[in-house]
C-alpha cells in the first residue's frame, strides 16, 4: 500500500518547474511541454490515487511518513481520504486545462510556468498532508505565488468607473493589478496570521509534540479554547473562501489575474479556505465548530444571496464570474455549516463542481478577452455569430452555476440544501435556493448581452472559435460539468465515507451519527 | 586609582567620541569618533579583567579590536567608493535610497 | 601612589588629545591627534599590566589603523575645510548631549556599589591570555580570522574599481555611456553628485 | 428487466444518443441534413417503443420500475433515477413522441432556409428536449421529474432563443427561463419539504394534512410557471419568437403540459390537499377566462394560438383542481394532438406567407386547401364541436367542474368554451376564407410533403382520439362513463354559437370591422398590465437591490479594508521623516535611549 505516489503527485509539479526554470527563455515549446508533463504527471496520479482509493475501508490510505523536524514533532505525512482524491483529481484537471488555457503567454512565460507549477505543488501538498504544519506550510506556498503573477502577468482598468465615486477608484488605484496583488496578499495573510495563532493554540494544548492532524484530531480541547480558536480558523481559512466580508480580495484579483491564475485561483484555492475550515476548523474543534456554525451557516446564507446580487450590477466580465464564485462558495460554506452527511457531501462535491465550472468560466473570459480586448459586456454583443462554441461551453457554465439538473452545480446545491433543511435551520435554505434563482437572472443576462444580438460591431475583428489547446481545456471541463452531472456518484462514493467519517467525529459527543441522509 | 576612576574616564572619552559623532559630517571624521568611543568601552574590558581578575575581559578586548580593525578597513572601503561616486565624503549627500 | 599620578596624568592627556581629534577642523590633524590619544591609551594599559594589548595596541592602532586613516584622508581630500553644513548639530546642543550623557554614565558609575575598589595584586599574565584565547575561546578565535579574512576580500572588492569587479564575475558589468562623455575613472569620479 | 422497462428505457435513450452524437460530431451537425436523419430516427425507435409499450399496457395493469441510485450509494442513497412504467406514463410517452416525430418531420421542411449550421444545431435541441421531456415522464420520482422539467426549461430556452440575432427572441428566451425559473423554486423547495417530510422523493407518501398543503401548493407554484397559469403566464406569448415547430412541440403540446403531468403524477399527493385542489380550480378557471380574452383581440396567429394554451390548460388545472386526474389528463392528451395540428397548419400557412399576422392572410383555403382543412378541423375540435376529440375531453373537464365552488368555475369554463369557439372561428374565417390581402397571400401555395404529412397524421387522433376515452381511461385504471346530457350539449351549442357569431363578424375576410366590446378588451390588453408590473419589479428591486449591495460592497465593505491600507500608507508617511538618514540623528537617539535606561537603572532603585 506504501508507494510513493503522493509524493510524485505533489513533487511533479515542483520538478517540472525546476526544469522549465533550466530551460533558455527562447525554448517556448519546451517549456510549455514540460509544463504539460508535469500536469498530467499529477493528473494522471491523482486517477491513479483516487481509483484505488478503498471506499469499503475509508480513513487515511497510501499513507507516507517522513520525520522532517523531530525535534518538534513535525512529518511530512502524506495520505489520501475520501475528501482528498476527489479534490486532488479537480486540481489536477484545473491544473492540465490551466497549462493548456495558459499556451498563448507572452510575457516572460517561463517563470510564469514556474510560479504556476510551484503553486500547484501546494495545492497538491494541501489536500494530502496530514500534518497541520506542513499543511500550512503547503497552503502558503499555493498563496504567496498569486502576489507575482498577478502583479506581473495581470491586467489593469479594463473597464473604468462612473458615478460621483470614481475618485475613490483614482485614490486606491482600484482596478489596477498592482492594487489588486497587494489586497489579495495582505488579506490572505492577515488570515493566516489567525491560522497560525490558531494552530500553535492547538499544537500547545495537545502537548507540543506533534502537529499530526489524527493525534490532533483525537485531543479533546476545553471548550473554552475551542470556542476561542474556531473563529480564528474560520475566519483565517474563510479569507481564502470568500466569506463575507473578507471576500473584497476575490473580485479584484480574479479579475486582475491572467487566465491560467484566475481558473486556478477561483477553481482551486478558494476551496482550500473551505477544505480548511471544515478539515482543521471543524474537525479538529468539534464543540467550536457546533458553537459557532449558527454564525458560519448565516454568514454562508449572506454570501449567496450577496455575492449573487453583487454579480448582477456589474458590468465588467471578470467581475460577474468573480462575485459568482463569492456567491457560490457560500453554498459550500453553508454545505459545511449544516454538519450533517448530506451538507458535507454538497460542500466537498460544490468544491468539485464549482471548481471546474468557475475553471471553464475563466477559461472562457481569457478566450474572450484575449480576442475583444476588452471585458466590459456592454461593448459586446453577438459574439455568438463567430464563437458559437465559446458562446456553447459558456452557456454549459452558466447552466451549471445556476443549478440546472444534469450539470454538477444541482447535484452538490440540491444536498446542501437538502443538508440545511434537515439541520433544522430552515432559513439557510431560502437564501440558497433564491440565490440559485438570482444566479439564473444574472448569467443568462450576461450571456444574452455578450453572445446573442446581432453580429459583433467592428470593433471586434479577431474574434474566432478556440484555437488548438484551448479547446482541450474547454472540453476537459465542460465534459467533466456534465458527467459529474448525470453520474455525481463517481466522485460522490468517495466523499461520502469522508465526510461520515469526518462528521462523525464532529458529532460524536452528541448522538451516534446515522448514514445518509 | 580605583575602578571607578577608570569608567570615569571611559565614560568621558566615550562623550567625546559622541559628541564627535553628532557634530561632524566627512565621513572619515565619523569613523574617527566611533574609533574614539570603541577605545573607550576597550578601556572598560581591560579594567574590568585589572580589577576583578580574570583573563576574559582582555580577550574581550582583543577580540573587539579585531573587530574593530576590520570595521575600519570596510569603512574606510565604504568612504573611498562613496568618494568614488559623489566627489565627496559627506555621508548625507549619500541619500539616494532616502525617497 | 605612582599609578595614581600616572593615571591622572595620562588620564588628562586622553581626554585632551580625544578632544582635539573631534574639535580638529583638519582631518590629518583630527588622525593624528587620534594617534595620540590611542598611544595614551596604550600606556594606560601597560599601567594596568596589560602590556600585551598595549603593545597590540600599538602596532594594531597606532601603527595600522591611523595609518589607513590617514591613507582614507589624502586620498578623499578635495573638499577638506568646507564649512559644517547646517543638517548636523551645532556644537553647542551637541555638546549638551553628550554633557547629559556623561552625567548619566557617571551616574550610574557613581551609584554602583563596590566600584572604588584598589588594584588587585596579581593581574593575568599574558600566557594566562595566550591560554585563554587557544583553550576556552578557540572557536571565537577562529571565527574571528574568518571574519578578518572576509573583511580583507570585502574591502578589496568595495574600493576595487567597477570593471575590474566584472572582469572577475562578481558585478554586474555597467552599461557603457551614453553617446560623447568619458567614462568616469578614479582620478576623474564621475557625474553623479547628487543635486 | 421485463419487457415494458426494456421499451421505456429505448423510448428513454434512443433520443438520448442522438442528443450526444449531434452534441459531439460536429461534422454531422455542420451538414444539416445528416442531423435532421439522426434526431428523426431517435425519435421514430422511441415512438415505436412509447407505441409497443401503450399496447402492452392494455393487457398489463402492473407497474414496473428500474431504479438505479444517483446521488449517494447503498444504505446512503438520496436519490434514484431509473423507468417507473405504468399508464399514466405509457399514455405520455405516446403523446410525447408522436407530436414531436411530427413536429421534426414537419420541421424538415418548414426549417429547410436556415444554414446548415443552424438546421443542425435545430435538430440537435429537439433531440435533447425529446429525452428531457421522456426522463420527465418515466420518472420513478419528483426528483427525476423536477430534473427533467429543468431540462425542458432549458431547451425551451435554448428554442426560444434559436433566432438568436433577434434581441426580441433573445428577450423572450431569457424572460421565459426566468419565469419559470421562478416558479422551480417552489418544486425545489417542494422536494426539500416533502423529503425532510417523509425521506423519499416519491409521489405516494401519506403526510400531515399541513404539510401535504404546503408541498403541494409548492409544486403548484411550479406549475403555475410551467403551465402559464395566471399570473405567470407572460412568458408564453412571448415564447412564440421561437420556430413554429417549436412552439407547436413545447409551447403547446407537450412542455407546457408539463406541470398538468406533474399534478396528474403527483396526484396521490394532491388528494391529500384539499386547500390546494381549491385553489387549482379557482386558478385554473379564472385564467382559461382570462387567456381566452386575451385571445379574442390577437392578430398574431401564433399568439392567439398561444393564449389559447394557456387557456385549455387552465381548463386542465380546473379539472384537476376539482379532482378529476381523468379529466385533466384525457383533455391534456387530446389537446396535444390538435393544438399540435392546429401549430403546425399556422406554420405551414406562416411558411407560405412568411408573416405572422392573420391580417396578411387571407383566401389561403383555395391555394392550401390541406392546410386550410387541418387547422379547421384542429379548431373545431377546440372549439368542441360534437365528434371530434375535443368534444369529449373538454366534456370530461366540464363534467367534474360542476357543482363545485358554487358552480362559479363551470359557469366561467363555459363562457370561455364560447370564447374559444369565438376567437378560433375568427383565426379560421379571417386567414382561410375571404379574399387574399396581399400578394403573397395571394400567391401562397401548399408546402411540400414533409410539411403536410405531419399534418396528415395528426389530423387523425384529433378526429379519432374522443371515442378511445374508455381505453385511455382503462390503461390509466379510473373509471370512464360518457353521457352526452344538459353539459355536453350546452357546451356544444356555445361552441357552435360562437363559431356563428364569428362568421357573422369575420365572415367577410381579413377587412372586417373590429366590434366594440373587442376594440375595449384591445385597448386593456395593448396596457400590458401583468408584464409592466414585472418589469417594474425588476427595476426597481431586483436591479435597485443589486446595484445598492454592488455599492455597498465597493465603497462600504471594501471601503473598510481600503481604509486601512490608506491608514497604512499615511501613517508611515507621517512616521518616515523621523528616520532622516543622518547618523548624528540616529546616535541622538541611541544616547537619549542610554540616558534613559542610565535614569531608570540609577534612579529607579529608589523606589
Amino acid at each position: 500500500m506504501n508507494s510513493h505516489l503522493l509524493s510524485i503527485i505533489v513533487a511533479a509539479p515542483a520538478i517540472a518547474a525546476l526544469f522549465v526554470m533550466l530551460t533558455p527563455q527562447t525554448a517556448k515549446l519546451a517549456i510549455r511541454v514540460w509544463s504539460l508533463i508535469g500536469a498530467t504527471i499529477s493528473f494522471a496520479g491523482s486517477l491513479v490515487a483516487i481509483r484505488s482509493y478503498d471506499t469499503a475501508l475509508g480513513g487515511l490510505q497510501r499513507v507516507e511518513d517522513y520525520p522532517l523536524v523531530p525535534s518538534m514533532g513535525v512529518h511530512l505525512k502524506l495520505a489520501v481520504d475520501g475528501w482528498g482524491g476527489p479534490l486532488l483529481v479537480l486540481t489536477g484537471v484545473i491544473l492540465f486545462a490551466g497549462v493548456l488555457a495558459s499556451w498563448t503567454v507572452k510575457t516572460r512565460d517561463r517563470e510564469f510556468f514556474v510560479l504556476l507549477l510551484v503553486l500547484t505543488a501546494g495545492v497538491f501538498g494541501v489536500f494530502v498532508s496530514q500534518d497541520l504544519l506542513v499543511f500550512f506550510l503547503f497552503y502558503e506556498i499555493a498563496v504567496l505565488p498569486m502576489y507575482v503573477l498577478i502583479g506581473i502577468w495581470g491586467s489593469s482598468h479594463k473597464v473604468p468607473p462612473k458615478g460621483p465615486f470614481k475618485f475613490v477608484w483614482k485614490l486606491f488605484d482600484i482596478g489596477g493589478k498592482q492594487y489588486a496583488a497587494m489586497k489579495l496578499t495582505l488579506m490572505l495573510l492577515v488570515g493566516s496570521a489567525a491560522i497560525m495563532a490558531a494552530l500553535f493554540v492547538m499544537y500547545l494544548k495537545a502537548g507540543g509534540t506533534t502537529f499530526d492532524l489524527g493525534v490532533l484530531g483525537a485531543t479533546k480541547y476545553d471548550r473554552q479554547t475551542q470556542i476561542v480558536v474556531f473563529p480564528l480558523v474560520w475566519l483565517g481559512f474563510g479569507t481564502l473562501a470568500g466569506v463575507f466580508p473578507f471576500h473584497t480580495w476575490s473580485p479584484d484579483g480574479h479579475a486582475s489575474a491572467p487566465t491560467a491564475v484566475s481558473m486556478l485561483h477561483a477553481g482551486v484555492l478558494m476551496k482550500l479556505g473551505a477544505f480548511g475550515v471544515m478539515r482543521i476548523g471543524m474537525v479538529i474543534l468539534p464543540e467550536g465548530a457546533r458553537f459557532w456554525v449558527p454564525v458560519v451557516g448565516a454568514v454562508a446564507a449572506i454570501n449567496v444571496l450577496y455575492g449573487a446580487f453583487a454579480a448582477m450590477s456589474q458590468t465588467d466580465l471578470k467581475y460577474i464570474i468573480a462575485y459568482s464564485s463569492v456567491s457560490h462558495m457560500g453554498i459550500v460554506m453553508l454545505g459545511a455549516a449544516t454538519l450533517t452527511p448530506a451538507g458535507w457531501n454538497g460542500a466537498v462535491f460544490q468544491m468539485v463542481a464549482h471548481g471546474i465550472m468557475t475553471g471553464l468560466f475563466f477559461a472562457l473570459v481569457g478566450l474572450v478577452y484575449e480576442r475583444a480586448h476588452t471585458r466590459a459586456i456592454l461593448k459586446m454583443g453577438g459574439f455568438a455569430n463567430v464563437m458559437p462554441a465559446v458562446a456553447a461551453f459558456f452557456t454549459l457554465g452558466c447552466l451549471s452555476s445556476l443549478g440546472l439538473p444534469g450539470t454538477a452545480g444541482f447535484v452538490s446545491e440540491f444536498m446542501v440544501f437538502l443538508g440545511a433543511w434537515k439541520s433544522g435551520h430552515y432559513l439557510w435554505a431560502i437564501p440558497g435556493v433564491l440565490g440559485a434563482f438570482v444566479t439564473a437572472i444574472y448569467v443568462l443576462r450576461a450571456t444574452r448581452t455578450i453572445f446573442w444580438g446581432e453580429g459583433p460591431s467592428h470593433d471586434f475583428h479577431e474574434l474566432s472559435d478556440p484555437k488548438k489547446t484551448e479547446w482541450g481545456a474547454l472540453v476537459i471541463l465542460g465534459a467533466g460539468l456534465v458527467i459529474l452531472g448525470f453520474w455525481p456518484r463517481l466522485i460522490l462514493d468517495y466523499i461520502e465515507p469522508g465526510s461520515v467519517e469526518h462528521l462523525g467525529k464532529v458529532l460524536a459527543p452528541v448522538a451516534t451519527l446515522a448514514r445518509l441522509p | 586609582m580605583t575602578l571607578s576612576h577608570v569608567l570615569m574616564l571611559a565614560s568621558a572619552l566615550f562623550c567625546v567620541g559622541v559628541y564627535g559623532l553628532l557634530t561632524r559630517r566627512q565621513a572619515i571624521a565619523i569613523l574617527l569618533s566611533v574609533e574614539l568611543m570603541a577605545n573607550a568601552a576597550n578601556l572598560v574590558f581591560i579594567a574590568m579583567s585589572r580589577f576583578r581578575g580574570g583573563v576574559t575581559g582582555q580577550v574581550f578586548a582583543l577580540f573587539s579590536l579585531a573587530i574593530t580593525v576590520a570595521e575600519v578597513a570596510v569603512g574606510l572601503a565604504l568612504v573611498i567608493l562613496l568618494y568614488r561616486s559623489h566627489a565627496d565624503t559627506r555621508v548625507d549627500l549619500a541619500s539616494e535610497l532616502k525617497q | 601612589m605612582m599609578k595614581s599620578i600616572a593615571f591622572g596624568a595620562i588620564a588628562a592627556v586622553m581626554l585632551a588629545t580625544g578632544l582635539m581629534v573631534v574639535s580638529s577642523k583638519n582631518l590629518v590633524r583630527a588622525a593624528l591627534w587620534l594617534g595620540a590619544m590611542l598611544l595614551g591609551t596604550a600606556v594606560l594599559y601597560a599601567i594596568m599590566d596589560a602590556s600585551f594589548l598595549a603593545s597590540v595596541q600599538v602596532l594594531l592602532y597606532v601603527g595600522g589603523v591611523i595609518t589607513l586613516m590617514i591613507f582614507g584622508v589624502m586620498i578623499t581630500r578635495k573638499h577638506e575645510g568646507l564649512e559644517v553644513p547646517a543638517e548636523t548639530m551645532r556644537p553647542s546642543r551637541a555638546m549638551a548631549v553628550s554633557a547629559l550623557l556623561f552625567l548619566a554614565l557617571a551616574a550610574a558609575v557613581d551609584k554602583t556599589e563596590g566600584l572604588e575598589q584598589e588594584l588587585l595584586p596579581a593581574p593575568p599574565t599574558t600566557a594566562d591570555l595566550g591560554r585563554a584565547f587557544l583553550v576556552e575561546h578557540v572557536l571565537a578565535f577562529e571565527v574571528l580570522s574568518v571574519l578578518l579574512l572576509g573583511t580583507i576580500v570585502g574591502a578589496i572588492v568595495l574600493a576595487r574599481r567597477r570593471d575590474l569587479g566584472a572582469a572577475v564575475g562578481l558585478f554586474p558589468a555597467t552599461p557603457p555611456m551614453p553617446t560623447g562623455s568619458v567614462a568616469p575613472t578614479d582620478e576623474e569620479p564621475g557625474s553623479k553628485v547628487a543635486a | 428487466m421485463t419487457p415494458p422497462v426494456l421499451y421505456a428505457l429505448v423510448a428513454l435513450w434512443t433520443p438520448a444518443i442522438a442528443a450526444l452524437l449531434l452534441a459531439i460530431l460536429y461534422p454531422l451537425r455542420k451538414k444539416g441534413q445528416p442531423a435532421a436523419v439522426v434526431a428523426i430516427l431517435g425519435s421514430l425507435v422511441s415512438l415505436g417503443a412509447a407505441i409497443t409499450l401503450f399496447t402492452d399496457r392494455l393487457h398489463d395493469d402492473a407497474t414496473h420500475r428500474l431504479v438505479v441510485p444517483w446521488i449517494g450509494s447503498g444504505a446512503s442513497t438520496i436519490a434514484e433515477v431509473g423507468v417507473h412504467v405504468d399508464g399514466v406514463s405509457a399514455s405520455m410517452l405516446v403523446v410525447v413522441t408522436l407530436v414531436a416525430t411530427c413536429v421534426q418531420v414537419f420541421s424538415i421542411g418548414y426549417m429547410h432556409d436556415e444554414p446548415p449550421e443552424a438546421y443542425g444545431r435545430y435538430f440537435t435541441y429537439h433531440a435533447l428536449f425529446l429525452f428531457s421531456m421522456n426522463l420527465l415522464v418515466v420518472a420513478p420520482n419528483i426528483l427525476q421529474l423536477f430534473a427533467g422539467w429543468e431540462l425542458v426549461g432549458v431547451t425551451s430556452y435554448l428554442l426560444i432563443g434559436f433566432y438568436f440575432k433577434k434581441p426580441s427572441a433573445a428577450r423572450a428566451a431569457v424572460k421565459a427561463f426566468w419565469v419559470t425559473k421562478f416558479a422551480d423554486m417552489g418544486l425545489l423547495f417542494g422536494l426539500l419539504v416533502l423529503f425532510a417530510a417523509s425521506g423519499t422523493f416519491g409521489w405516494e407518501p401519506t403526510l400531515s394534512p399541513p404539510v401535504a398543503t404546503a408541498v403541494t401548493l409548492l409544486f403548484f407554484l411550479a406549475v403555475v410557471g410551467k403551465s402559464a397559469q395566471f399570473p405567470l403566464h407572460v412568458w408564453l406569448p412571448d415564447a412564440m419568437e421561437g420556430p413554429t415547430p417549436v412552439s407547436a412541440l413545447l409551447h403547446a403540446a407537450t412542455m407546457v403540459a408539463a406541470g398538468v403531468f406533474l399534478v396528474v403524477r403527483a396526484n396521490p399527493l394532491f388528494e391529500q390537499a384539499p386547500i390546494t385542489r381549491s385553489i387549482m380550480l379557482g386558478l385554473g378557471a379564472a385564467t382559461a377566462l382570462f387567456a381566452a380574452l386575451l385571445a379574442l383581440v390577437q392578430t398574431d396567429i401564433k399568439k392567439t394560438l398561444a393564449y389559447s394554451t394557456c387557456s385549455q390548460l387552465g381548463y386542465m388545472v380546473a379539472a384537476l383542481g376539482a379532482g378529476s386526474m381523468l379529466g385533466g389528463f384525457f383533455h391534456l392528451t387530446t389537446h396535444a394532438f390538435f393544438k399540435a395540428l392546429l401549430f403546425l397548419a399556422a406554420g405551414s400557412a406562416i411558411h407560405a406567407v412568411h408573416s405572422n399576422e392573420i391580417t396578411d392572410m387571407g383566401g389561403l383555403a383555395k391555394r392550401m386547401p390541406l392546410t386550410a382543412t387541418a387547422f379547421s378541423v384542429g379548431a373545431l375540435a377546440l372549439a368542441g364541436v360534437p365528434g371530434l376529440s375535443g368534444f369529449f375531453s373538454k366534456d370530461l373537464v366540464l363534467e367534474s367542474v360542476e357543482g363545485k365552488l358554487g358552480n362559479v368555475p363551470y359557469a366561467v369554463l363555459m363562457l370561455t368554451a364560447f370564447l374559444t369557439a369565438f376567437y378560433m372561428g375568427k383565426v379560421v374565417f379571417v386567414a382561410f376564407f375571404g379574399k387574399p390581402s396581399g400578394e403573397k397571400a395571394a400567391h401562397a401555395h401548399e408546402s411540400g410533403p414533409s410539411m403536410s404529412g405531419p399534418l396528415v397524421v395528426l389530423m387523425v387522433p384529433t378526429v379519432v382520439a374522443g371515442y378511445f376515452g374508455a381505453t385511455f381511461a382503462k390503461v390509466q385504471g379510473e373509471p370512464y362513463h360518457f353521457a352526452f346530457g344538459a353539459g355536453p350539449a350546452t357546451a356544444s351549442a356555445l361552441g357552435l354559437a360562437g363559431i356563428g357569431l364569428a362568421y357573422a363578424v369575420y365572415g367577410r375576410g381579413p377587412r372586417a370591422a373590429v366590434p366594440a366590446p373587442i376594440a375595449m378588451i384591445d385597448r386593456v390588453a395593448k396596457t400590458r398590465a401583468v408584464n409592466r408590473v414585472y418589469e417594474w419589479g425588476f427595476r426597481n428591486v431586483t436591479l435597485v437591490l443589486a446595484d445598492g449591495l454592488a455599492f455597498i460592497d465597493r465603497y462600504v465593505v471594501d471601503g473598510l479594508i481600503n481604509l486601512l491600507g490608506w491608514g497604512a500608507i499615511e501613517g508611515g508617511r507621517k512616521l518616515r521623516p523621523i528616520q532622516t538618514g543622518l547618523a548624528p540623528d540616529y546616535v541622538l537617539a541611541v544616547v537619549l535611549g542610554v540616558v534613559g535606561l542610565a535614569v531608570w537603572a540609577v534612579f529607579g532603585s529608589w523606589r
